[in-house]
């Protein structure tokens, strides 16, 4: 076989797409992120802090109150907006980067406060869910397999 | 004498009319009777047949092209609806959302359909003449392999992370997929609303660009073979052109096209009925495509449009009417399947009588 | 073409063929059917169907150099375009479409970079220029946009043409040296006169351009209208290449018919033979595609073996057909004194007709069941013979079916290894004979036998006539007996009809000369 | 030497008999060796087998007729199982009990078998060639249209209708005390786990030598004489298309009485939705018999229901056994139409 000028633009086009499809994984991909304001080791939890994923609304969380926010994509900015013993206002503004194959993340919210410049990685961490989100019903179980049972449905 | 030939090609009877147009005449005067009955308004009515067009004309224009190869009605679009359901199970499980998720799931479905699509076609030019039959039949063989695969692997041999995919048991996926991360995605990408009725913009936008291809496709060498093919395979071969890769790749394209289908319908519904929602989607999108006036050999796009607007105008008001007449909803929704089996009946009747007047047409003219 | 030889499976079809043809040149090629022409035109355009079946001998030269051609394409390169008497026209495409088929002029398209060449579109105007150049040269009226199926058979002919010619620019084949050679095969014959006059005209506008036309017809008069030397095939021998101006039609049909071998003719015992016409047709029309009868009317004495002759495709086949009840018919048939009704087979066959059809494969045979159904079938439905009664019920009688087919087999001598073997596996000389010993275990009275020698071998053909003589001979069964070979026909027959245009062009005894058979072959009593 | 003969013999042997239906025999035999290490009880596996035997084989046998009138496989046999459905239902409705309801079942289904394959056979002679893919549909509607009228036919038998409306039947109605086993425990040969429904097989054997006999008359062989070759019946004075009208007629018939014994052996009617898929299962079981589209014989009936009914009983107990997966629904669908595309697909022995 002759391998001339097509061979190499389809073999392009062949990446292209698979380069596409991989772009798609990352940007289309959603995570589930914990916003924690829990006692983290040493540090104590913060008495009320609203923080904001991607310009979004405000979450507020008070002392040892868990939230989530779902986002897409691997890059986000989160502002985390408290108020420290002075009553001054502080704004963190941080650029997050989501790891890989990850589902779910955690983030430190009392550590990011007292460390506002450390490496991301010491106050976001993988998260595995412990609790099965949903029991199974019985019915769910079974599983029709019925050729017409397609018939009844709307089209 | 040629201009007598003309006149006469061009003086068809009305009768003549009438027959050629039966099923979408029937279906007019059947919706004409049933909406004033079903008392549906017509926004809502606007509404559906809007969603309803947005979520099937793809799949609908999937099957245009083997028409064209001569090669019938592809009921073998099954298999791309089954290599778009296998792309949407997997980004369901990888968490992916919205139009990415779309996209990648197309990306997948794209090299199964190319091998299914090639397997059936490799199949149908064994089967030439009963193409329809065959590719019937392929579209319930598949069904097995694909319930082996989705059935069985997944979760044992294709790792399925997701416990709200995979059965209790360890293996195979639920009956039902939520497709929460999807759902309209697509169609209300761009919002746009019409007398209370909401426009899926972006599907039609895709929809438009599809009927564009298919327009310019027509124009393309390969186009212009399978036109050929489709209506003289010994004639076609005569002049050099290979038949059973023009067939095959009719084929494919209208496998991976089904599959792209089967996933802006699916973005449409929200939930993907794991081992049915692509059993019968082959067998209602031929319904609708007859419907709207195609015949075995000759189908076009305005018969695609046509025909859902009709059938799904039929669907929808089949249940509430029947519920209105008799009492009974179900009777509604048996007279939808009956009616769906039916047109395909009658049409494939229509268009093996009328081969053969044809044939013997043909003859007359060559003696006389 | 020098020295050309072919064989098919030890039978020489084709001997020693020689011949020149001269840019310009228009050579009218005529011979009866099977005469070897078209043979000699596949060779010429090296179909794969030759080199299939064992290539051929001599060579054939071009410009002085010789050539071989691997497949038609070759052909083509060197110029030489062929057009077949079956349209190969694709019906909903225009005729600029079906003049470029699988040749259309292409616009880049950078789709094509990734899927292929053939994603490239056409393009429609360049089509449209060189279809319209094609049809110029043919110096015809023809609208490149028009469909094919909407015009008639004579443009239909033209556009086939037109693309022979409009392979010259065809920049896929660069190398191609412009069409110069054009063979066309009985392009008349479905034509009408004034469509006819037409492509006449057309072939003079080519041949002054200077491409060469090699021209088969059966119509004498215009090959002697149009051609510039004429040459007749017979056996597989050119007979005479002559100029035009010495040929005549009355000559060329002597010619053609006119046998080298003569075939010895068996005393007939015409004793039997009674002056009582006991089959009569009038004014019979039958619709068989490709051997349609106009208006037939014929007499058969009983007890006689009546010949009905005449060119392949003229409707001396369409007869036995019509009368049957396998094609539609109509007109007047009357048999032992009974009017026979047409277009119901079982009229005929409950009135004691049988009929061996030329079609064995399709017709004639069971292909795929035994030999004992294939004999008994027809008796068995028709005359309730090999059955067997028990209660109101009729059984299939298994053992009377055994024997009369091995009595078949006895007599015709039909080399199978037993009764229940299938119909298929026999040899088509064998097939035949089984075809027969259908027919006589119907007993018939009037017998119906459609070419019963075409494609056997000599051995099988002389047992076949022989067992029909016999048949004849031993029971007065009166038998109309078709064929293509006029030899075949007088070697047997007691009287001949030669059938042609659908009409039976005359009836003569078979003793008269062949050459009196051949004019009336041609249709040219009357003209000549 | 020897052996290159023996290769060609056995080769020969393979093409006769047909790779597929050599490789399921195998497979069946594989089953039944491996069935005691898993658990599975041989001597039930092979009554079980012979209970849906019975059940099926007259379904089975009712392909016969069309394949030989050259009508092909029957994907119309729906419309045969609603002629049995409706004789059926009017034996319940009318009350009747025991051998005789069996017998007026039939009877009942008789005459609508006669207007439906008579009807049914008119169309498939106007669509000559096309037949199969026509006999799909037309089955797939009348299925479709039957949903309607058992909503709407005025049948009243308590046991029989929805109890809350009165009217409309039921999806799944019992045969019991009408003709349920009434065949089945026909001289019924017990012993154990093994159990011989000796009067469904006798009564199927009965239809069968019937049929047999059938095609030994004139009117069957023409019937077959058609189905080889349409054109040399013609020339031989058969009406070809009264013989495929008649050959309809019998297959659905046939479906009729098929069904009705189905529902002797099984219990129930199944209405609505319930014949739609009995097609397939006949159709594949013929062809794994060894019959083609165009050729079929009672033979590949027997061979066929066997090994069919076969595969669809064993593999869930063993594979159950063996490995806790059942794939037995996979191994059907993929065995049944895997079944039909090889015959589809294969090169036609008659060039017609």
């Amino acid at each position: 076989m002759k391998i001339g000028r097509s061979f190499y633009i389809r073999i392009a086009a062949i990446i292209l797409v698979i380069l596409l499809g991989v772009w798609m994984f990352f940007i289309g991909k959603q995570h589930t992120i914990l916003l924690d304001n829990n006692r983290y080791e040493e540090i104590r939890a913060l008495d009320e802090v609203a923080v904001s994923v991607d310009g979004g609304e405000d979450i507020d969380l008070y002392s040892r109150m868990r939230d989530q926010a779902i986002v897409t994509g691997q890059g986000h900015t989160i502002s985390v907006t408290y108020t420290d013993s002075s009553w001054e206002e502080h704004t963190i503004v941080r650029d997050i980067d989501i790891p890989l194959g990850e589902n779910m993340m955690i983030i430190y919210l009392p550590y990011l406060v007292e460390n506002p410049d450390s490496p991301q990685e010491e106050w976001l961490q993988h998260f595995e869910s412990q609790a099965v989100t949903v029991s199974p019903s019985s019915s769910d179980s079974a599983v029709v397999t019925d050729d017409s049972a397609g018939l009844m449905m709307d089209f | 004498m040629t201009r007598k030939l003309e006149m006469n090609n061009l003086k068809i009877s009305p009768k003549e009319l009438l027959i050629n147009n039966l099923v979408p005449i029937m279906f007019i005067c059947i919706c004409v009777v049933g909406i004033p009955i079903s008392g549906y308004s017509g926004s809502y009515l606007l509404n559906e047949i809007l969603s309803r067009l947005g979520r099937n004309s793809f799949l609908v224009l999937s099957l245009l092209i083997p028409v064209m190869a001569g090669m019938g009605m592809n009921f073998g679009m099954t298999l791309g609806a089954m290599a778009g359901q296998i792309g949407l199970i997997l980004v369901t499980d990888w968490n992916i959302v919205g139009i990415p998720a779309m996209v990648l799931a197309a990306i997948i479905s794209t090299p199964i359909s190319i091998l299914l699509g090639w397997l059936c076609g490799t199949i149908l030019n064994r089967a030439k003449g009963r193409e329809m039959v065959t590719s019937y039949i392929i579209g319930f063989f598949m069904n097995g392999v694909y319930q082996l695969v989705v059935l069985y692997f997944m979760g044992s041999i294709i790792p399925i992370a997701s416990s709200a995919l995979v059965l209790p048991r360890g293996y195979g996926i639920r009956n039902t997929v939520n497709l929460e991360g999807i759902r309209k995605s697509l169609d209300n990408l761009i919002p746009f609303n019409i007398f209370g009725a909401s426009v899926p913009v972006a599907t039609f936008i895709l929809v438009a660009v599809f009927c564009v291809v298919i327009l310019w496709f027509r124009r393309t060498k390969l186009g212009q073979d399978m036109r050929a093919v489709g209506q003289d395979m010994e004639v076609a071969r005569q002049a050099g052109i290979k038949v059973e890769r023009t067939r095959l790749l009719s084929i494919i394209l209208s496998t991976v096209f089904a599959g792209f289908g089967m996933i802006i319908y699916l973005q449409n519904i929200g939930t993907l009925n794991t081992y049915n929602s692509h059993s019968q989607i082959g067998m209602f999108s031929i319904a609708a495509l007859l419907v709207g006036g195609a015949s075995v050999d000759k189908a076009n796009i305005r018969n695609v449009f046509i025909g859902i607007i009709l059938f799904h105008l039929m669907f929808t008001i089949a249940p509430t009417v029947g519920r209105n007449l008799i009492g009974e909803a179900q009777l509604g929704e048996y007279f939808r399947v009956f009616v769906s089996y039916g047109v395909i009946t009658f049409s494939l009747v229509l268009y093996e009588i009328r081969k053969k007047r044809e044939a013997k047409k043909a003859l007359e003219e060559a003696e006389a | 073409m020098k020295g050309i030889s072919k064989e098919f499976s030890g039978n020489k079809v084709l001997n020693d063929i020689n011949f020149k043809l001269y840019p310009g040149e228009i050579l009218g090629l005529v011979g009866e059917n099977g005469a070897g022409k078209s043979t000699l035109m596949k060779i010429l355009f090296g179909m794969d169907e030759i080199r299939d079946t064992g290539g051929y001998g001599g060579d054939v030269l071009i410009d002085g150099k010789k050539v071989n051609f691997a497949s038609s394409e070759d052909a083509i390169k060197e110029g030489i375009g062929m057009v077949h008497q079956e349209f190969s026209l694709i019906p909903d495409f225009t005729v600029a479409e079906n003049i470029l088929l699988n040749r259309e002029p292409e616009k880049y398209s950078v789709v094509s970079e990734i899927f292929g060449k053939r994603l490239n579109t056409l393009d429609a105007k360049e089509m449209q220029r060189r279809a319209l150049k094609a049809i110029e040269r043919l110096g015809v009226e023809l609208d490149a946009n028009k469909k094919i199926s909407t015009l008639p058979v004579g443009y239909k002919q033209f556009t086939e043409i037109a693309r022979e010619l409009s392979k010259e620019d065809d920049e896929r084949t660069a190398d191609t040296k412009g069409i110069r050679l054009l063979v066309l095969d009985e392009p008349t014959a479905v034509l009408s006169e004034h469509e006819a006059l037409a492509l006449l005209k057309a072939m003079k506008m080519l041949s002054e351009a200077g491409i060469a036309i090699i021209f088969i017809s059966h119509r004498l008069q215009e090959i002697i209208d149009v051609c510039d030397s004429i040459m007749v095939m017979r056996d597989g021998l050119i007979i005479k290449h002559v100029d035009k101006s010495e040929a005549d039609v009355q000559k060329i049909a002597s010619w053609m018919v006119g046998r080298s071998v003569k075939q010895d003719r068996i005393e007939r015992h015409v004793s039997h033979v009674s002056d009582d016409v006991v089959f009569k047709v009038s004014h019979l029309r039958v619709d068989m595609p490709g051997e349609m009868v106009k208006d037939v009317s014929f007499e058969v004495k009983k007890g006689e073996i009546f010949g009905l002759g005449g060119l392949a495709g003229q409707g001396k086949i369409g007869i036995p057909n019509g009368v049957m009840g396998l094609y539609l018919a109509k007109g007047d048939v009357e048999f032992d004194g009974k009017s026979i009704k047409l277009n119901n087979p079982s009229e005929p066959l409950n009135s004691k007709i049988a009929f061996v059809s030329e079609d064995r494969r399709g017709v004639g045979l069971l292909l795929d069941e035994s030999l004992e159904w294939n004999v008994s079938f027809g008796a068995m439905q028709v005359n309730n013979s090999f059955l067997k009664k028990i209660g109101p019920v009729k059984f299939r009688d298994n053992d009377a079916i055994r024997k009369v087919t091995e009595d078949y087999v006895e007599l015709l001598q039909i080399r199978c290894t037993s009764t229940k073997q299938k119909a298929r596996q026999l040899s088509g000389g064998n097939q035949q004979k089984i075809c027969l010993a259908k027919a006589f275990a119907l007993n018939p009275k009037l017998l119906f036998v459609s070419e019963p020698t075409r494609g056997i071998d000599v051995g099988a053909k002389a047992l076949v006539l022989d067992a029909l003589r016999k048949y004849n001979e031993e029971n007065g069964t009166t038998i109309i007996m078709i064929s293509s070979e006029l030899e075949e026909l007088r070697s047997i027959c007691d009287r001949i009809a030669i059938v042609h245009d659908g009409k039976i062009a005359g009836t003569l005894d078979a003793t008269r000369p062949s050459e009196d058979f051949g004019i009336l072959m041609l249709g040219e009593m009357k003209e000549a | 030497m020897d052996a290159t003969v023996l290769k060609e013999k056995s080769l020969h042997a393979v093409k006769s008999f047909g790779l597929p239906r050599l490789i399921i025999t195998l497979f069946l035999l594989l089953l039944f060796i491996i069935a005691p290490f898993a658990n599975v009880n041989i001597a039930s596996g092979i009554s079980d087998m012979l209970t849906r035997f019975g059940m099926n084989a007259v379904l089975v046998l009712a392909m016969v007729p069309m394949v030989h009138s050259g009508c092909g496989l029957n994907f119309g046999l729906p419309l045969g199982i609603i002629s049995g459905l409706l004789g059926a239902t009017l034996t319940l409705e009318f009350g009747y009990t025991g051998f005789s309801s069996l017998m007026m079942a039939i009877l009942f289904a008789t005459p609508f078998a006669i207007i439906l394959g008579a009807g049914y056979g008119a169309l498939l002679n106007r669509v000559k060639g096309g037949e199969m893919m026509i006999a799909t549909y037309v089955g797939f509607s009348s299925v479709a249209f039957m949903c309607i009228m058992w909503l709407l036919l005025p049948y009243d038998n308590p046991s029989m209708v929805w109890g809350y409306a009165g009217t409309g039947l039921r999806t799944t109605i019992s045969v019991e005390g009408a003709y349920l086993g009434v065949l089945d425990n026909f001289l019924r040969i017990q012993i154990g786990h093994f159990a011989v429904p000796t009067g469904t097989i006798l009564f199927f054997a009965f239809l069968a030598l019937l049929m047999w006999l059938f095609l030994r008359t004139k009117t069957g062989t023409a019937m077959t004489a058609v189905g080889s070759n349409p054109i040399f019946a013609t020339a031989s004075g058969v009406s070809v298309d009264r013989m495929r009208t008649l050959s309809v007629i019998l297959s659905t018939w046939l479906g009729a009485v098929g069904i009705i014994i189905y529902e002797q052996s099984f219990g129930f009617i199944q209405l609505y939705m319930g014949p739609f898929n009995m097609a397939m299962p006949a159709v594949s079981a013929i062809l794994l018999g060894g019959a083609s589209v165009n050729k079929a014989s009672i033979a590949n009936v027997v061979i066929g229901t066997l090994l069919f009914q076969g595969i669809l009983t064993m593999t869930p107990s063993v594979m159950n056994g063996l490995i806790q997966m059942d794939v037995s629904e996979v191994i059907r669908i993929i065995v049944s139409n895997g079944m039909i595309l090889y015959a589809l697909t294969r090169k036609q022995e008659a060039t017609r």
